[in-house]
């Protein structure tokens, strides 16, 4: 009886798949804490994503040569989810449902983790989720070390116009992320007197590569009379030939500065910045800093990776933080189970490698410091300011007429991730 | 537009031109038939004759005159699916049938039936369609190969079940485009039999170098040279034609 | 110093002569201390701080501390911990070796930890080239006078109009004056303490000038300025905005060719491999990839062992990226094609799978991330070709793109292998009865694809990313431009590249980059409905049958 | 005409999926899970997915295999039945949407739209959004069709344009102002026909929806393809003039697989949408309609059986070799495409046939020598 059911299976074509469970089975006997790692290996995101894979590696790594967790040793589960995003729910339902894990570090793009939430939210898992994005979100299951608009965005806009820019080019790829960003800066600078005709936003598609127009139009709308500044939200590969244009065509920092929120060391990496000196980018972390905690981060890295000339960055802290807020709310809980942990972690602080302490707040979001840098001509950037103080992230902008009423605590008694303050019912605008 | 002309002619072309890229493949081309009539038209390499039966069938279009069928209908404005429901069949000079077909199935794809697509969706294959079918395997020799895939053939059995085809669909003309080549001595000689069988019935135009087979054929032949007819009579009456000689030998 | 006439002077005078001396060296010394004592505060300083000194320096006015002022620009300062002296300074392995900052004599080498940097963000940039355009207005170069001229034009500071109008006097370079009296046309059009009819007339003169640098001045005259000042600012805009129209039509076929050279490039491969062979190859992408990979690893070699030789990695690079594309090539075209002719089809499935796996390999081997391709000088920068702004490298990615395809036509047209290949495109069998080795020119044709796609791979990577998808980017726009140019024809890609680079620069303005590629590809489809073959088809009977 | 539609493989295929419905609901609901006979709700959306794309690869060899138009934008009409039914969906959710809107999707309202765009109208409705997952790709491919077809264009020519009408698609898809979500495409499902996605038993009920549509699709193309149509359109395959010289409007045949096809596709696509759980442009993207061509070629073209079987083998690999050689897996994918061409020239099942074939030959006739 046992032995037809399972030819049945066989012949359903459905045995390939129990195998695979099974074979993770025998693993999860072994008396070890599961963390899967869901970052892009192949396609387009592996450009990106792959990093991070790595550093999530390293900090397993050396939480297991600090004696692991709770007495037992964490061990990764990589999978590449392969920049298609149908697949990453696919493979985050495989990691919570099949490897069992604990935890998973991972997703890049917003679509990416717009597609695997659902997952979270019906098996009960969690998410930590590295990179800035639009905001506009909170939920129970996921929490958000990357930067929301008001830690990214609008400091750095703050800064520019203490520069006496006037005059604003939004330019981003056509996406969510800069839309929603361009729609908050739109709003936050019509707010503090620039007129419309002050505002230019132009979007591009994805792995835009000819910039002669874009370029152009920037140079002659800069040639107004006023101080013009580029805010950048062009992503990924785009931003290579867009530098290539802008540096060619001699548009120069003190001229007219770019700011970007999507490039980073590792974009860099792959552009001659002698051309590009002065232009900035706004984020929460830069190799640059100088304090021990990133020079020992830095440094173990480039052991981790047996290449000195790696670059750390901005996705890569936030798991790090990201990493150490989550051992320490399952060493406050006493176990991995992910109800004690969403209540555990809400107030744990971990240092983050620019001198300050982090702390998750009960929006799932975290506290962090807005840095400016400048690019230099090796590839790094010069932090030319730094807020004060930390910053919280604000899950739902004071700059859309929709979401301003919202709020997100997943404490008790609230527990909700989009409470009215106007009405006061869980459940957006009621 | 004479009245005798229209009720006369099955096939009525006058002063068509066709020239590609410069090249003028037909020039001035005038060509009449009558029902039931069996002609050859002979021609140096490039004489036209294939662009001839392409703009009859709508394949091409002619840039200049008039080709009228039955009197009544402009070819030039139909498409090669027009021609063929019209009445007209050609078979290709390389042997051309749906090899992953059976024999049979290539016969019945070619019956005078219902074309379109939902007639086609839902047509059952009726008795009297296998019974001529089988008349058809008869007469181009093919009985025993009924149930074989038409890749299986040899080149001359194609040619044949290719004219089978055509008779299938039973038109009122058929053009036959050397049909002889690749051929035996013995097949040839059988197909020149099998074509004077049809004339009669249906009109035959013969397109053919090979003069042995006109003349076998022994009915009136038009000779072709640069898109245009030189000569036109019996085959004895051409071959004595001092224009034809000239282009024949005079390369 | 002109030491040797000195020794031959009467003693008496001598000795006056030194006095002389020794004061102006004096007040040298002490217009140099004065220097010295700004210079200093700059240890340790903020951005204020930091900006102030500069405008001290350049108040000034000694010309020596030009090449200081470059230094700071250039984030070379620093400043020492123990004793807060400031210094240039250049790295030397982990340490950091100290220059005087006036005289440029190495003074000490200290600890990389023992030094900091004086930061410099924007805002001092900008004043550091404010305070080095007035410190160089009588600079003996003539284009360092160019270029103060150019970048008083664009501060339009009113305070540094007097020692611009001195320079103005002085100057004997017409081409400078020229520069100088339109800086000084910016200034005064600007500037609220010029009289009506000078700015009216410094108005005018910006006017006839145009230029959007021009327009920048004009729009900064400040709208509370007099009537009269603000009809001559309307008209002169109105006027520059008119031939600035004229020419961005221009700058619009400028860039549609540019974008069209690069469609050429990443196409004319595929025009021979499929155009040609009929072979579908999905892999082309990948193998421009591979040539973009080539220079890399060129400049790489080069930047560690010579790297005097930077300038001509391209040049280097070229061949050997022909020669591994067209490598991989043929080993393509051997391992897999060559068992598939005549079905098109399933070539473009394995060459499929051949391109994840050189994808995949270039990830293993290079990594997931961007490469850094550096553009040697003569690629860098652009130049003015009136209104145009004309960047190197896409002039000489033009350049390349029409080099090859003149190369390649000679090839096919003029050459036994480029016979070969036409007589085995048009008839393989006869042209194997004739002595052709077919498979010998099929491996040939292929690899000579492979590589082209491979010269293409060494252009790109100067305007574009050098990643593992560099491919995938291009290859579905070099399949529009075969098809729209009519596969099998050099000159259909030549004519469908530039068509769709112009067709998509032009739409651009109007409806955006996104919706004017969508467009482009409509017209596509649409225009193939009307030329099924594409524009150069070959037609005729003998292509139909 | 179906019976005379279904021969033995069809009958063994038609009884593998009735299984496939019977059993996987019952493995999944009714044994205890963590027993070895339990099937995980995640290898029921798995199967789910697999079923679906192996849908679209029937209809894709529709037109490929026996009509010889090789669509490489297939995955729009995929995509196109997916967005109809992700818009349903979206509309379904109704004020349950994080900033509660009765009438807007989330992401109009955080852009600030202020009124549901007119093509979004009647996707309330079910009935209307399943006419529209037939309509929307249907529509398109009549128009595509017929200006391509009466143009006589055809091969790779074609080929490439469907190519161009995919990726046009896609960038339109990309750009926000259409109204579609842009590059995050449609998401947040909360449930369908009132039942809640995210319970195990609807799982349960798309999956056996999936399998009768597989069945549908499947026994449909094989009522065409049998048919004289059928014939018609393989003549139309291997000789097109001859066909047209034989009196068939050729472009009326491919015009009405193409359609068909099309509408096939976007059923998968509509089944897809809610198992997967989101439908966003990237499906437009012309490498995945390279992968359908991929799973037809494989499984075996021409034969709608081997057509499903490859787009399963084909996804299985990907699933497993994701989670085995995350780094390596395209390597594997890459090589087994390449492989498979070489020596596979008829797909799996063709090859299978083959050793069948070479299996009984010996013992009649001899080994035919190959031609001299």
């Amino acid at each position: 009886m046992k032995l037809s059911r399972r030819q049945m299976m066989a012949a359903m074509g459905a045995g390939a798949v129990g195998a695979t469970a099974s074979g993770r089975y025998a693993f999860a006997q072994s008396d070890t804490i599961k963390v899967g790692v869901l970052h892009s290996l192949s396609g387009t995101m592996a450009i990106s994503e792959t990093t991070l894979k790595d550093v999530m590696l390293m900090l397993i790594e050396q939480q297991n040569a600090k004696g692991g967790l709770l007495g037992k040793k964490l061990e990764p589960v990589v999978v590449d989810p392969a920049s298609d995003w149908p697949l990453f729910a696919e493979k985050a339902r495989e990691l919570i449902s099949v490897s069992k894990v604990s935890a998973v570090f991972g997703c890049w793009t917003s679509v990416s983790r717009k597609s695997v939430l659902p997952v979270f939210e019906e098996l009960n898992s969690l998410l930590f989720y590295p990179v800035q994005y639009e905001g506009e979100e909170s939920q129970r299951n996921v929490f958000y070390t990357g930067a929301a608009p008001n830690q990214q965005a609008i400091p750095a806009v703050d800064y520019l116009k203490e520069q006496g820019v006037e005059r604003w080019v939004l330019a981003g790829t056509d996406y969510v992320y800069p839309r929603t960003t361009n729609k908050i800066l739109e709003q936050y600078l019509k707010d503090s007197g620039v007129a419309a005709e002050d505002i230019m936003i132009n979007y591009t598609p994805f792995g835009h590569s000819d910039w002669q127009t874009i370029v152009g139009d920037i140079k002659s709308f800069g040639s107004a009379g006023k101080k013009t500044a580029v805010v950048s939200t062009i992503n990924g590969d785009a931003n290579v030939p867009f530098y290539k244009e802008l540096g060619n065509q001699g548009v120069k920092a003190t001229d007219i500065p770019v700011v970007a929120f999507s490039v980073g060391e590792e974009e860099l990496a792959g552009i001659d910045t002698a051309p590009l000196v002065g232009h900035l980018a706004a984020w929460n972390y830069f190799m640059s800093a100088d304090t021990p905690e990133n020079e020992a981060f830095i440094a173990e890295w480039h052991k981790f990776t047996k290449n000195d000339k790696r670059v750390t960055n901005d996705p890569m802290e936030a798991h790090y933080i990201g990493f150490n807020m989550w051992v320490k709310a399952v060493e406050a809980a006493g176990t991995t189970d992910p109800d004690a942990v969403i209540d555990s972690i809400v107030g744990v602080t971990a240092p983050n490698l620019t001198g300050g302490v982090s702390a998750m707040m009960p929006n799932h979001h975290i506290t962090k410091p807005v840095l400016i840098g400048e690019i230099q001509d090796n590839g790094q950037f010069d932090i030319v300011y730094e807020t004060p103080g930390l910053v919280a992230g604000d899950a739902w902008s004071d700059f859309l007429p929709e979401s301003k009423p919202l709020i997100a605590d997943w404490r008790s008694p609230m527990k909700c991730g989009n409470f009215n303050t106007v009405t006061g019912k869980c459940g957006g605008a009621g | 537009m004479s009245e005798l002309r229209t009720t006369e002619a099955l096939l009525y072309l006058d002063g068509l031109e066709k020239s590609f890229d410069g090249f003028k493949a037909i020039n001035g081309l005038s060509f009449s038939m009558k029902a039931g009539e069996l002609r050859a038209v002979i021609g140096p390499n490039g004489a036209g004759k294939t662009t001839m039966m392409d703009m009859i069938t709508g394949k091409t279009r002619p840039d200049k005159g008039d080709a009228l069928w039955d009197g009544r209908i402009d070819l030039t404005t139909q498409d090669e699916a027009d021609t063929a429901r019209l009445g007209i069949g050609r078979k290709f000079q390389k042997p051309t049938v749906f090899e992953t077909h059976t024999v049979e199935d290539n016969l019945l794809m070619a019956l005078k039936d219902e074309r379109s697509v939902l007639a086609t969706l839902f047509s059952r294959t009726s008795d009297a369609q296998r019974e001529r079918i089988g008349e058809l395997l008869a007469l181009v020799r093919l009985e025993d190969r009924r149930g074989d895939l038409a890749a299986n053939l040899s080149h001359g059995q194609k040619q044949w079940l290719e004219i089978g085809m055509l008779l299938a669909q039973d038109p009122q003309l058929l053009l036959v485009d050397e049909p002889a080549a690749g051929m035996t001595d013995e097949e040839t000689m059988r197909t020149a039999e099998l074509l004077k069988g049809i004339a009669g019935k249906h009109a035959v135009v013969v397109v053919e170098h090979d003069m042995a087979f006109v003349k076998a054929l022994g009915c009136r032949v038009t000779v072709l040279h640069q898109g245009t007819v030189i000569a036109e009579g019996s085959i004895d009456h051409v071959s004595a034609n001092e224009r034809v000689i000239e282009v024949y030998l005079g390369r | 110093m002109a030491l040797a006439p000195l020794a031959c002077l009467p003693f008496a005078r001598l000795a006056r002569l030194a006095s002389l001396c020794i004061a102006l060296l004096c007040a040298a010394t002490s217009a140099q201390a004065e220097t010295r004592d700004i210079i200093a505060r700059l240890a340790n300083a903020k951005f204020p701080v930091v900006k102030q000194v500069i405008e001290d320096l350049a108040a000034a006015g000694d010309p020596t501390v030009a090449p200081f002022l470059r230094k700071l620009r250039a984030g070379k300062v620093y400043w020492r911990k123990s004793d807060r002296a400031v210094f240039i300074a250049e790295r030397e392995k982990r340490d950091y070796a100290l220059f005087d900052p006036i005289t440029g004599a190495k003074v000490d080498q200290v600890g990389r930890r023992a030094a900091k940097k004086v930061r410099v963000n924007n805002a001092i940039r900008s004043a550091i080239d404010a305070a080095l355009a007035g410190l160089t207005l009588s600079s003996p170069k003539v284009e360092t006078r160019l270029a103060a001229a150019k970048q008083l034009f664009a501060d339009r500071d009113a305070s540094a109009l007097p020692a611009l109008t001195a320079a103005l006097a002085r100057e004997k370079d017409p081409t400078v004056k020229t520069a100088f009296e339109d800086a000084r046309a910016a200034i005064l059009a600007t500037s609220t303490a010029a009289t009506p009819s000078e700015r009216v007339k410094a108005i005018a003169r910006l006017g006839e000038r145009g230029g959007s640098d021009s327009l920048n001045a004009l729009s900064a005259v400040d709208a509370k300025a007099p009537a009269d000042v603000l009809a001559a600012k309307e008209s002169a805009i109105a006027e520059i905005k008119r031939s600035l129209a004229v020419w961005g039509a221009a700058e619009n076929i400028w860039q549609g060719v540019s974008l069209g050279s690069v469609l050429l490039l990443a196409a004319i491969g595929l025009a021979i491999t499929f155009g040609v062979m009929g072979v579908i190859n999905m892999a082309h992408g990948e193998l421009v990839m591979l040539g973009a990979y080539t220079t890399f690893a060129v400049q790489e070699v080069i930047r560690v062992s010579a790297p005097a030789l930077f300038d001509v990695s391209l040049l280097i690079a070229a061949p050997l990226a022909f020669l591994v594309a067209g490598g991989v090539g043929v080993a393509i075209e051997r391992g897999v094609c060559r068992f598939l002719y005549g079905r098109p089809l399933e070539t473009l499935l394995a060459t499929w799978g051949v391109s994840l796996i050189l994808q995949q390999l270039v990830r293993s081997i290079f990594g997931p991330n961007n490469r850094e391709v550096g553009n040697p000088s003569w690629m860098s920068g652009a130049f003015e070709l009136g209104e145009m702004t004309i960047t190197y490298n896409r002039l000489w990615i033009l350049i390349f793109a029409l080099a090859v395809f003149a190369l390649l036509l000679g090839l096919m047209k003029r050459t036994p292998l480029g016979l070969q290949m036409r007589a085995v495109t048009q008839n393989r069998a006869m042209a194997a009865d004739m002595g052709v080795r077919t498979g010998w020119v099929d491996a040939m044709t292929f690899g000579l694809g492979a590589g082209v796609a491979g010269l293409a791979g060494v252009a790109l990577s100067q305007i574009d990313n050098v990643s593992p998808n560099l491919g995938q980017s291009y290859i579905v726009d070099s399949f529009m431009v075969v098809v729209f140019g009519g596969a099998g024809n050099l000159w259909g890609a030549l004519a469908g590249a530039f068509t769709l680079g112009v067709a998509n620069k032009f739409l651009e303005p109007y409806a955006g980059a996104v919706l004017g590629k969508i467009l482009v590809l409509v017209f596509i489809i649409l225009f193939i409905q009307k030329r099924p073959r594409g524009l150069f088809a070959i037609r005729g009977r003998a292509v139909e049958s | 005409m179906i019976l005379r539609a279904l021969d033995t493989r069809s009958a063994i295929f038609l009884g593998v999926l009735f299984i496939l419905a019977v059993a996987v609901p019952f493995l999944n609901q009714a044994m205890t899970p963590g027993s070895a006979a339990h099937l995980p709700s995640f290898a029921v959306s798995l199967l789910g997915k697999y079923l679906c794309y192996a849908l679209l690869a029937v209809a894709l060899d529709l037109v490929w295999g026996y009509c010889g138009i090789l669509s490489l934008g297939h995955g729009a009409f995929f995509a196109l039945g997916g967005y109809a039914m992700g818009m349903h969906l979206m509309r379904e959710i109704g004020d349950r949407g994080v900033y509660a809107n009765p009438l807007l999707p989330d992401f109009m309202v955080f852009l600030n739209w202020k009124e549901l765009p007119w093509f979004w109208h009647g996707f309330d409705m079910f009935w209307f959004a399943m006419i529209m997952v037939f309509l929307a790709p249907g529509a398109l491919a009549f128009l595509f069709g017929w200006f391509a077809f009466r143009s006589r264009v055809t091969g790779v020519y074609l080929s490439i344009i469907t190519q161009a009408l995919t990726y046009a698609l896609m960038l339109a898809f990309f750009r926000n102002e259409m109204g579609f979500g842009g590059n995050n495409g449609l998401t947040d499902f909360k449930d369908v026909l009132g039942f809640d996605l995210q319970s195990d038993a609807t799982r349960c009920g798309l999956f056996v929806a999936t399998v009768a549509a597989l069945a549908f699709g499947f026994v449909l193309c094989r009522i065409i393809t049998t048919s004289k149509a059928g014939k018609v359109l393989v003549a139309v395959r291997d000789a097109e003039s001859r066909t047209r010289f034989l009196g068939y409007r050729v472009e009326g045949f491919k015009l009405f697989v193409f359609v068909v096809s099309a509408m096939l596709a976007g059923l998968a696509g509509a089944l897809y949408t809610p198992q997967v759980g989101i439908i966003n442009p990237s499906e437009f993207s012309p490498a995945n309609s390279i992968e359908i061509v991929i799973w037809v070629a494989l499984g075996g073209r021409g034969s709608l059986v081997g057509a499903a079987i490859g787009a399963v083998l084909v996804s299985l690999a990907k699933t497993l070799l994701t989670g085995w050689f995350p780094e390596l897996w395209l390597f594997a994918l890459g090589g087994l495409f390449v492989l498979a061409t070489l020596f596979l020239p008829r797909g799996v099942l063709g090859a299978v046939e083959g050793i069948k074939l070479r299996r009984s030959r010996p013992a009649r006739e001899p080994a035919p020598q190959p031609a001299e």
